[in-house]
């Protein structure tokens, strides 16, 4: 009779890879060409241009609401670089530069985050789901994605994202539970960012980690620094390489940092200290990467300016094409409720474009 | 042509798309090896394995969020939540995915999850399984309802259903599962989605129902026919979204008469939208108000108290007499 | 007496049943320490501090459910849902058991969630911002459902609602939330629970609406007097459940039309529910349909469309000629 | 610079006090008078003779469906056993045994699940909430009573009831994480009973316990026997104590099973074995008290008999009240809606009691 019995016993392990001041441990570093390497320096450059720039339109309001990531671009653009075609990504809402490495083009996004819904029609060759903003909701769509890659065969993965404020939903839970039971090739990539708006991690949840929240669904979880590159690269490669194989789900916690607002509705200042914000900012993914590569001969003055240049470049570029598209025409509204125009809506939109006829347009009530 | 009932036309339904489509595949609580609570889905993991119809953990916002994903990825998933009660917690999927998702994403991607779920009272069941609750669904755009009266229409609306590219809430009177037997063809055949149907031609008054209601409304009009010479004709709605408001219309107009029932609450019910569009497409033929004939404002009573709340012929009967002496 | 806008009148609402009452706690995502997102409840949490101005983790169904569990406890748990938009995930605790607790324990025990939520378009945010959801909430027997439309209605229904004994959706239309400042008594006062208001007196129709639409009617019945003559009779229906259908109806037994305004999607709306209701009560004062404005049966657009599916003042006074010629 | 970190380790252990053969572990015997003893014992025994006289019942068609408890007392009355009055129970509905004994009128709970409501009310001062038929949507109600106790400085802790099905709902994971946060004085049990209607546990969750799935909220978790009842007291007891003394949450897993249908509309054998359940019968949880009550001279034959013979009266008597009680109105429907009956309801009740006064009686369509 064994009457205290040990029965299951776990710890969580954190990954790091890339130091601060630029080292790498070379027994963890993963294998990147020169030019991988410079792969994903550029693109983390261009999507924070990205960033800044949609912050300026915004506040010239040309583009509504949206979400920063700036200082998170080692989190999801790491992760997202060790994707291939066939797998899938199914984003949250704060993930710009992993939807740009997909190939979305810049313009379609200022679409999107400008209120124009033409901007969601994401190419379905990219294998990636729109951007989803209720929180926590869209992981459980991935394990649906991942069943069926899974039940056809495909030797393929999904990745998915979500902030550490999203582990609180319900939905979260039944994703990891779904994914644990029919053992879906998923990667969980958590970008835990401390904040959830106002909310610090440490209220978000009792638990120290989000890794260990794998622990309730069977599932391996593994905390990385997600302001190093090289390690969300390194664990995001392996477990979808394990997930390819049918070897079954993972979940990921980047642990990183939102140095700017929530959004761009949002003030910081109202719950967070200016130090913590430096601090962190000190840490900053690209600064890392770019001690790394100069070191590495890959990278010196001029490849900066360069590389800064090129994505200044693309960046105007695409906000010329957006400033390009005609405006959405009110039908939009209708075209895609259902595959086909049933006769109720055919009828709603009818009238809409009656009234549009005689010359009426929209008038917001008046002292708006 | 067999006899069936409503389950066994369902399951029926459901053998045979998946039959003919690899890409429909079941899942749900205990739709597997248990074949369903009801028995709906019995026989199929026999036949089409594990696989293709799973047994899911429970967690119902889970099964309709994984339908999505599986819908997503071209996959044409039929869900079960076991009760229509037990369908709330996925409301959130319903409403903030699969009905959007195909406009989101500008037809890209669709998020064309099947979901049938038992519903309505009359089973003298424990609290939450009594809800009929189609209105919730109703209300909310990009995603179709369908509610089916009988054996015939179950298969053939099912059928519809699964073939169709849009998101469906198919809704299964409990009451009748396996009150009627009819003549169900064997063969599959689509009951199209959006039309409604007169099931019983009448001069004097329209009544309008749908699902567990039709025997209802089919009692009342004998009824009326009998001890008062009045002929009701009977609108069986079929598809609460989208509305076939033509149908109903078109009968009202002649009968210039209308009362519609339904057992869920009268408050905002589907009832309401019934009696609006009625006087707003023909308000000048009426020559009586459009009565509702409905549960009441309640939670819906356990067993002992159920009959009290459910409409029932008399009631209709009575309503029809107020209408027709308005 | 001074003059607030409704966000700061529900804030003060809010203090002052905090000051009077401490079982009033607050609680929500980000209510605290950030004040909330629209700065509803700025400056709670310095006044009470932590344990009655609660920031909770990411999770609707779980705040709901926790202020439930508050309420059974004795507690007046006043809980936000950052956007009505995001409620849906606690849709499920609402039905079933905000709405029944005191049903199912005869009266032992009640699930008195007084929940707040911001709702509605017109404010150009992202997907899920702009949704108009109150009739599946008003659909729900066991749930009190309020809407104001000014400061002052916001206070006083708020404070109603806080010291009512049952569940209650406050749904405050984030469209107005700054854009109306009145003067505002400073005392705490009651604008009770289901009772419409005359807003605007008038003979010849009578606009019917709630919350940020009232502006919207006001507008259109200024138009209609200065450019047709026609003076319309507006009712602000501040509780959709329980609904006061006397008010309505005795105004449209005067004005004999009615035009009923709403940004939900038309199909099943409270609109539908408010036509059926005049139809049955005053049928033989009508002179006209009982006219619907509403928000299409599609998803809420994204802010370049938006116009084009609210309401608006030439879209009524449209429908308000065509209803006097009719 | 450490690379590959250890941030958190855990194991979770399971606790066995009384063996199959009626022997206990001194050491973590917890502490129990004789008159404790035999009050457990004659609680279990009330309580199967309850389940199978409202099995009858049942069959019978006096009583609606419901969820037999047997095999499980050991669980859920050991759990319950140490409650206090100023504690609060949360009960899913597979607690027969820990309602009667918070003190609940065994006639109620036959006129509950009669169909009856007035069943529902429970009297207040049990503490004890209705039953809640919505799997894992309860938990977080006594979360925020915990949360009022707490706020209130009442030294008394939550205990709610649930089966490791509902550990599936998104629910489940929000009432555990809020648990966590507000260190709300509430003990989760799960009765693990292996199956939720027809899913086994192993297929409901790739996690090896439920015990473990506490570590995704920083809470602690544990596994006990369910058929030990003294294990289950001993667990619950101490975990109720931490919980009274501002010390958090703990989740308890009564590993167990569910020797009978689930509920009386279910037909088990479509989905497990005799075999399997008849091992499980041998593990019974009153059987195995008897035991040890006979080795520490606390019960003979003739005590098993009176006991039985006690349990049969009692249970008959509350038949012959539960008989007695006058048939309910169709007004009770309309009485608890709201605090106070509204105007539409005042008509809708108001039109109904007309109608039953033409002497209208409510009546099923022909054919059913
Ligand atoms: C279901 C739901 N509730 C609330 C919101 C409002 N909201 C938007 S983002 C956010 C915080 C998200 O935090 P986290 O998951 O950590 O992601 P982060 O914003 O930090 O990237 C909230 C509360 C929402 N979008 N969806
Ligand atoms: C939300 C919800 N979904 C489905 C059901 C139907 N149902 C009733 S009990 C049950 C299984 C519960 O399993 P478990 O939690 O293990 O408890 P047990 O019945 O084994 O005690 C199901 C699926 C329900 N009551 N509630
Ligand atoms: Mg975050
Ligand atoms: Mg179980």
């Amino acid at each position: 009779m064994a009457p205290i019995n040990t029965l299951v016993s776990y710890s969580v392990q954190s990954v790091k890879v890339l130091d601060e001041d630029g080292s790498v441990d070379i027994s963890l570093m993963p294998e990147l060409s020169p030019e991988q390497l410079k792969a994903l320096y550029e693109h983390m450059v261009l999507t924070r241009e990205f960033d800044e720039r949609m912050f300026k339109m915004q506040r010239q309001g040309r583009l509504g609401t949206f979400a920063r990531v700036k200082g998170q671009e080692g989190a999801h653009i790491g992760a997202a670089f060790a994707l291939r075609p066939e797998d899938w990504l199914v984003p949250a809402f704060r993930e710009t530069g992993a939807l740009l490495l997909r190939g979305l083009p810049m313009q379609q996004l200022l679409q999107y985050w400008s209120g124009d819904e033409r901007g969601g029609a994401f190419p379905r060759s990219l294998n990636t789901l729109p951007i989803a903003v209720p929180v926590g909701t869209h992981m459980i769509h991935a394990v649906g994605i991942g069943w069926a890659l899974r039940y056809s065969g495909t030797e393929a993965a999904v990745l998915t994202f979500f902030g550490e404020g999203a582990t609180s939903e319900g939905d979260f839970s039944e994703a990891m539970n779904m994914a644990g039971v029919f053992q879906a090739p998923v990667v969980f990539c958590c970008q835990n960012n401390q904040y959830a708006i106002s909310l610090p991690f440490t209220k978000q949840t009792a638990s120290p980690t989000v890794a260990q929240k794998a622990l309730a669904y069977g599932m391996t979880g593994i905390r990385v620094d997600g302001n190093d590159v090289f390690a969300v690269y390194r664990v995001t490669k392996e477990a979808l390489e394990r997930a390819r194989l049918g070897l079954g789900p993972t979940l990921i916690e980047a642990f990183t940092y939102r140095v700017t607002d929530h959004t761009t509705s949002d003030d910081a200042r109202r719950y967070r200290s200016e130090e913590e914000v430096e601090a962190w900012k000190r840490r900053d993914p690209i600064e890392r990467l770019a001690k790394y590569l100069r070191a590495a001969g890959l990278l010196d003055d001029d490849g900066v300016a360069a590389v800064q240049a090129e994505a200044e470049n693309r960046v105007a570029e695409a906000v010329t094409a957006f400033e390009a598209i005609p405006p959405i025409s009110p039908e939009e509204t209708f075209k895609h409720v259902f595959a086909d125009l049933t006769p109720p809506l055919a009828e709603e939109r009818d009238a809409l474009l009656r009234r549009l006829a005689t010359g009426a347009s929209p008038g917001a009530t008046k002292g708006e | 042509m067999a006899k069936l009932n409503m389950v066994e036309a369902i399951d029926q339904a459901l053998q045979q798309e998946m039959q003919s489509d690899p890409s429909v595949i079941i899942l749900g609580e205990d739709v597997g090896r248990d074949g369903g609570v009801f028995r709906v889905t019995d026989g199929l993991i026999q036949r089409y394995g594990e696989d293709r119809v799973i047994d899911t953990p429970l967690a119902e916002s889970g099964i309709v969020g994984m339908a999505i994903g599986m819908a997503i990825a071209g996959y044409r998933p039929v869900a079960e939540i076991q009760f229509a009660g037990f369908a709330y917690p996925a409301y959130d999927q319903l409403v903030s995915h699969a009905s959007r998702m195909r406009n989101r994403s500008r037809g890209g991607v669709h998020g064309a999850a099947r979901v049938r779920m038992p519903y309505g009272g009359g089973i003298r069941a424990l609290e939450h399984h009594s809800e009929s609750m189609e209105a919730v669904y109703a209300h909310v755009p990009g995603l179709k309802v369908v509610v089916p009266a009988d054996p015939y229409d179950a298969k053939g609306l099912l059928v519809a259903a699964v073939r169709d590219p849009d998101p469906v809430i198919f809704l299964e009177p409990a009451r009748i599962y396996r009150a009627i037997k009819m003549e169900v063809p064997e063969e599959p055949y689509v009951v199209p989605l959006g039309k409604a149907r007169v099931v019983r031609p009448g001069r004097d008054v329209t009544l309008i129902a749908w699902g567990a209601q039709l025997r209802v409304m089919r009692e009342a009009a004998e009824r009326l026919a009998a001890e008062a010479g009045t002929e009701a004709e009977i609108v069986d709605v079929r598809t609460l979204s989208p509305f076939d408001f033509e149908t109903v219309v078109e009968s009202v107009k002649k009968t210039g008469r209308a009362v519609v029932v339904h057992e869920a609450p009268r408050s905002c019910g589907f009832g309401a939208e019934i009696s609006a569009q009625i006087m707003e497409r023909a308000l000048l033929y009426l020559k009586a108000p459009v009565a509702r004939i409905t549960g009441a404002d309640t939670i819906p009573p356990l067993a002992k108290l159920e009959d009290y709340y459910q409409p029932d012929a008399p009631r209709v009967v009575q309503a029809v007499k107020d209408t027709m002496e308005f």
